[in-house]
């Protein structure tokens, strides 16, 4: 049976997904279409957080009646990683929501949605 | 080419381009002055290189001197990209950040 | 120094007292009375705090460090990982945040007097401004800087759009793009460094860096280039700075000053964190150092081109971000004295200026150098002011903008590199054309309509008249006595240079 | 930049771009597998027994519980900002005139066309979503979960009624209710800290066990206990859960951690049905004085 680095799978997944996400915010020029791009780079990035926290044949960090609390500490997952990734979900949502409650309100006022004709670079 | 005619041409056409479009007065100022900057500017980054050599520092400042005259009023490019469109502000960031993970990695 | 407090009173109500004041003007919504009175007392409280707390640290939540050795400890100054969060209020902490809740009270004072109807979410993000620096400036964590800074950057985007207007709405929505971006890169850089050293706390995961082991650099190099990104980002540095400008013309003048208070005290507390972290990695200097280069340079060069005064205060305030970035990525105790004391100094004289400029734009005709002209004849103190805050900005003495530049000067010529001496040099002369060209067309340059009384606008609040007054003041004090400052600076310049310890 | 622009040269120096990150990003997650740093994380784990038996709730709320207030402003925040560009507390400087304000508008979509079968369905759905969204605030120190998915899956039904029965729905929130609730969410957060501050000195400092009886985390001298004897035979030790492990029984004390998770979830509750119905709806300041 072929052994599989789970680890190392789910690392370059993330990579993969944030410079996808890169690239989508770069090449793609409508507004929308590059807001999706960035929820995919958090994505990634919340996958290379969550990896971080991967212990071989660990459990989750709750305590479960009967399992031993020794053993707890070198069998649960890291906790950081799942932590911070609870955070950057939010963080995600708030940026999005921002995102696009102002491409609503530019959408309104100019009717399309391509960045490259909205967000021209123009002084007043 | 090469011609005292051509050169006057050049400079002409130098000092022209200045003058198109918005030719206010205190515009036409701000245009002047922030090509001299970028030459001068252009200069003492060309003048880093006698960390490595002088000789080679002194060619590079000729280099660069010869360059800003050969490709005109650079102000106009300058301000175009520097302009806050967002995909060219968004390219602009993806090359800085290649270039120092580079550096820094290969470097 | 008394930094064995380990719970220092003061901290938490630096970030709790924003936060429920936040709350209750953003629920008053246009009350406008009940506005006023709590946003200026709160404010009030808040500069008496900063200017009578002691120095120490704050542990959120109590938990103790945990010994090498094993057991457990509170003392703060011994070696120990840190289960809970850290604040450190020290001597730099102490005059940015001071100085930060100065401006937040001026600019509640002017707000109040000149906005109309429904300010108390514009006034609640306000507040929030202020809670987001202190944060950053205070916070000795990857993971708590990384919230600060999201936090932010989305108050910035919240505080530039409630003019309503469209080049408002537009510079809201590509900064906030980049905060996505940048958001995203300082997520990465700490689950990077998290991943090499298992800590957050900053102080911790330098001493557990593993620099002898090689082969585990390139991970240190990647989430260096991602805390540049973010440091860029935060601080409006090279590629990012015309979005920045953006933000900074397309808002309130007021709001910009606490916009760039805030802008500052993060690329300040960002750029601590790279030197501490990162300093002793190949390159990460010169990377630093051609960032503050370029952005001191295009900077100038790009505020030479505006027409508009306030465009033109935005691309300056870019610039002399540069010149922060100068001190601090040079490395040197005399370069981060004066990095930081440019910084100080730069919110002060900056919003002189701003100020001078929300003067111009009370008469109605906007900022433009084309539209608006002979202020001076109607308002001969807001001209004088100008020019004053135009003198202190290019660095003639007895002003304060003086005193840092020759320390940055001085600096770079120690370190070995006169050309940077030149260039800071030049940004300081270009700034003085740049500005003389706004205010002699807008206050000085004689003009017909306003001659024959014609009224537009709204009369400029005397509070602004008080504030401008308060703040030339720091300006000469600082530019006769720099050593006020420097004393409060010194400390942290010597603690990142030699001792991995919180700045 | 046109849309053109990144197809020539440009497009080419950028996707080497892209391929240089990529080869950056990937080269530094490849060299930390198997090399990630177990650092402070065990230690948090191995303190699990003496706090909530969920760890990652006592992480997020109790050690890191102030990053966590901060993190819940940022969705406080998020709603504050994306309801200001929709037009909630547009300001304005008196005598200066500026750009119109968008008109506002609310999204049209027709709710009495809705099939007969969702309409029917739809109350009994929103009702077991909101039990859910409870149910998982409750369990929250015990189990997976907490304040924040609890106002996620709230603001869920919230989403699904507005669909289905347009403004006038089973959870017929007020926006002032809404922007009230998600304030009180984030202040009662912010002042749970305050006991602990005023007893120990410390922010957020977990008043629930350590006052009520001695400190529980081995090695450290904890408080003494402040409140008297009687009080503690009378009521026994309500902010204890004795957790049975196969090594011993463990008296774990999750302290103001399920408050804590209340706080959250009215200010998720708050922010997310404040965004919906935004969005959804638009926002009027006539329509709103009028009401």
């Amino acid at each position: 049976m072929i052994e599989i680095n789970l680890q190392l799978l789910c690392f370059m997944a993330a990579a993969l997904l944030v410079v996808i996400g890169l690239g989508g915010m770069l090449f793609l020029d409508n507004i929308i279409k590059k807001i999706i791009a960035f929820t995919l780079l958090s994505d990634g990035v919340n996958l290379a957080l969550v990896t971080l926290g991967y212990v071989e044949g660990g459990i989750v960090s709750i305590l479960e009646p009967g399992t031993s609390a020794g053993a707890f500490p070198e069998n649960a997952v890291l906790i950081f990683g799942p932590g911070i990734v609870l955070t950057n979900i939010v963080i995600g949502v708030s940026t999005t929501a921002v995102l696009v409650a102002v491409t609503m309100v530019l959408y309104r006022r100019y009717g399309t949605l391509k960045a490259s004709k909205v967000l021209k670079g123009e002084r007043k | 080419m090469g011609s005292i005619d051509s050169l006057y041409d050049k400079v002409k056409r130098f000092v022209t381009e200045f003058t198109s479009g918005k030719s206010t007065s205190s515009a036409m100022t701000g245009y002047m002055t922030g090509e001299l900057q970028i030459v001068v500017f252009m200069m003492i980054l060309a003048s880093f290189f006698r960390i490595f050599s002088i000789p080679l520092g002194m060619v590079i400042l000729a280099a660069v001197v010869g360059a800003i005259f050969i490709f005109g009023p650079m102000i106009k490019t300058i301000e175009d990209e520097n302009s806050s469109d967002l995909n060219r502000v968004l390219f602009w960031v993806m090359i800085y950040f290649a270039v120092i993970i580079a550096v820094t990695l290969w470097g | 120094m008394n930094e064995s407090i380990s719970n220092l009173w003061s901290i938490p109500l630096f970030i709790i007292i924003p936060i429920l004041t936040a709350i209750a003007l953003n629920i008053m919504y246009n009350r406008k009375k009940a506005i006023s009175v709590t946003a200026v007392a709160s404010s009030f409280a808040l500069v008496v705090i900063s200017a009578l707390s002691p120095f120490g640290f704050h542990w959120f939540t109590g938990h103790p460090a945990v010994l090498p050795t094993g057991g457990y400890t509170y003392r703060a100054d011994l070696l120990g990982w840190r289960l809970s969060l850290e604040y450190y209020y020290g001597p730099l902490q102490q005059i940015a945040i001071f100085l930060a809740s100065l401006l937040l009270l001026f600019v509640v004072m002017i707000s109040i007097k000149s906005l109309k109807k429904n300010i108390g979410p514009y006034i609640s993000l306000l507040f929030l401004t202020f809670m987001s620096s202190a944060i950053v400036i205070m916070v000795n964590d990857f993971y708590h800087m990384w919230i600060g800074v999201e936090i932010g950057s989305l108050i910035v985007a919240g505080v530039v759009l409630a003019s309503g207007e469209a080049v408002s709405q537009k510079a809201a929505l590509k900064y906030t793009f980049f905060s996505a971006l940048s958001g995203a890169g300082l997520a990465i850089a700490l689950a990077l460094i998290l991943g090499v050293t298992g800590y957050s706390n900053i102080s911790d995961a330098i001493k557990a860096m593993p620099l002898s082991n090689g082969s585990l650099a390139s991970i240190l190099y990647v989430a260096f280039g991602f805390t540049v990104l973010s440091w860029v980002y935060a601080g409006g540095l090279a590629p990012i700075h015309p979005l920045k400008a953006d933000v900074y013309g397309a808002s309130f003048p007021h709001a910009t000053v606490l916009l760039q208070a805030q802008s500052k005290l993060m690329l300040v507390a960002i750029g601590l964190l790279l030197l501490r972290v990162f300093g002793t990695l190949p390159f990460a200097k010169e990377v630093m150092l051609s960032i503050s280069v370029l952005t001191m340079m295009l900077g100038v060069v790009m505020a030479m081109l505006q027409t508009d005064f306030r465009w033109t205060l935005a691309y300056l305030i870019v610039s002399h971000s540069g010149l922060v970035t100068l001190g601090i990525s040079l490395g040197t105790v005399q370069g981060i004295i004066g990095g930081l004391f440019q910084a100080i100094n730069d919110v002060v004289y900056m919003s002189v200026l701003l100020l001078a400029c929300e003067g111009v734009y009370y008469f109605g005709r906007g900022t433009s150098i084309k539209s608006v002209s002979g202020i001076a004849k109607r308002a001969p103190w807001l001209a004088i002011a100008a020019i004053l805050g135009a003198f202190a900005a290019s660095g003639v003495p007895p002003f304060n903008g003086f005193q840092s530049e020759i320390i940055l000067i001085q600096a770079s010529l120690n370190y070995g590199m006169p050309e940077l001496a030149i260039v800071v040099l030049m940004v300081s002369v270009t700034t003085f054309i740049a500005l003389f060209k706004g205010i002699y067309n807008i206050f000085l340059r004689p003009d017909d309509a306003l001659n024959n009384n014609e009224k537009t606008g709204t009369p400029v609040p005397k509070i602004l008249y008080a504030c401008l007054a308060a703040l030339i003041f720091i300006t000469v004090l600082f530019g006769v006595y720099p050593q006020l400052a420097i004393n409060f600076l010194t400390e942290a310049a010597l603690k990142v240079v030699y001792i991995p310890w919180v700045p | 930049m046109d849309s053109k622009g990144l197809k020539g040269s440009r497009g080419i120096i950028a996707v080497i771009a892209l391929m240089i990150i990529f080869v950056g990003v990937s080269t530094s997650l490849l060299q930390l597998n198997g090399n990630v740093a177990r650092g402070i994380s065990p230690e948090y784990n191995e303190l699990a027994p003496y706090e909530a038996p969920n760890n990652l709730a006592s992480w997020v709320y109790d050690y890191r519980g102030f990053d966590t207030l901060i993190e819940t402003g940022v969705i406080y925040v998020g709603a504050l900002v994306s309801v200001l560009a929709i037009g909630r507390g547009i300001v304005r400087v008196k005598g200066v005139e500026g750009d119109a304000p968008v008109a506002p508008s609310s999204m049209e979509f027709n709710v009495s066309t809705l099939n007969v079968i969702l309409k029917y369905f739809g109350v009994p759905v929103i009702i077991l979503l909101v039990a859910y969204a409870l149910l998982v605030l409750t369990g929250a120190a015990t189990s997976g979960g907490g304040g924040f998915q609890c106002g996620v899956i709230f603001s869920s039904a919230y989403l699904l009624g507005m669909i289905f029965y347009g403004r006038k729905n089973p959870l017929n929130l007020s926006k002032k209710f809404l922007i009230a609730i998600g304030g009180v969410g984030w202040s009662i957060y912010a002042l749970l800290g305050l006991p602990g501050y005023l007893t120990t000195g410390y922010w957020q400092y977990n008043v629930g066990a350590d006052l009520w009886t001695s400190g529980v985390i081995p090695g450290v001298d904890g408080m003494a206990a402040v409140v008297p004897d009687i009080l503690r035979q009378l009521f026994g030790d309500p902010f204890r859960l004795l957790l049975v492990m196969s090594d011993g029984t463990y008296a774990s004390t999750a302290g103001i951690v399920p408050l804590i998770n209340i706080g959250e979830a009215f200010n998720v509750i708050g922010a997310i049905c404040l965004i919906f119905l935004v969005f959804v709806y638009g926002w009027n300041d006539e329509e709103e004085k009028s009401r």
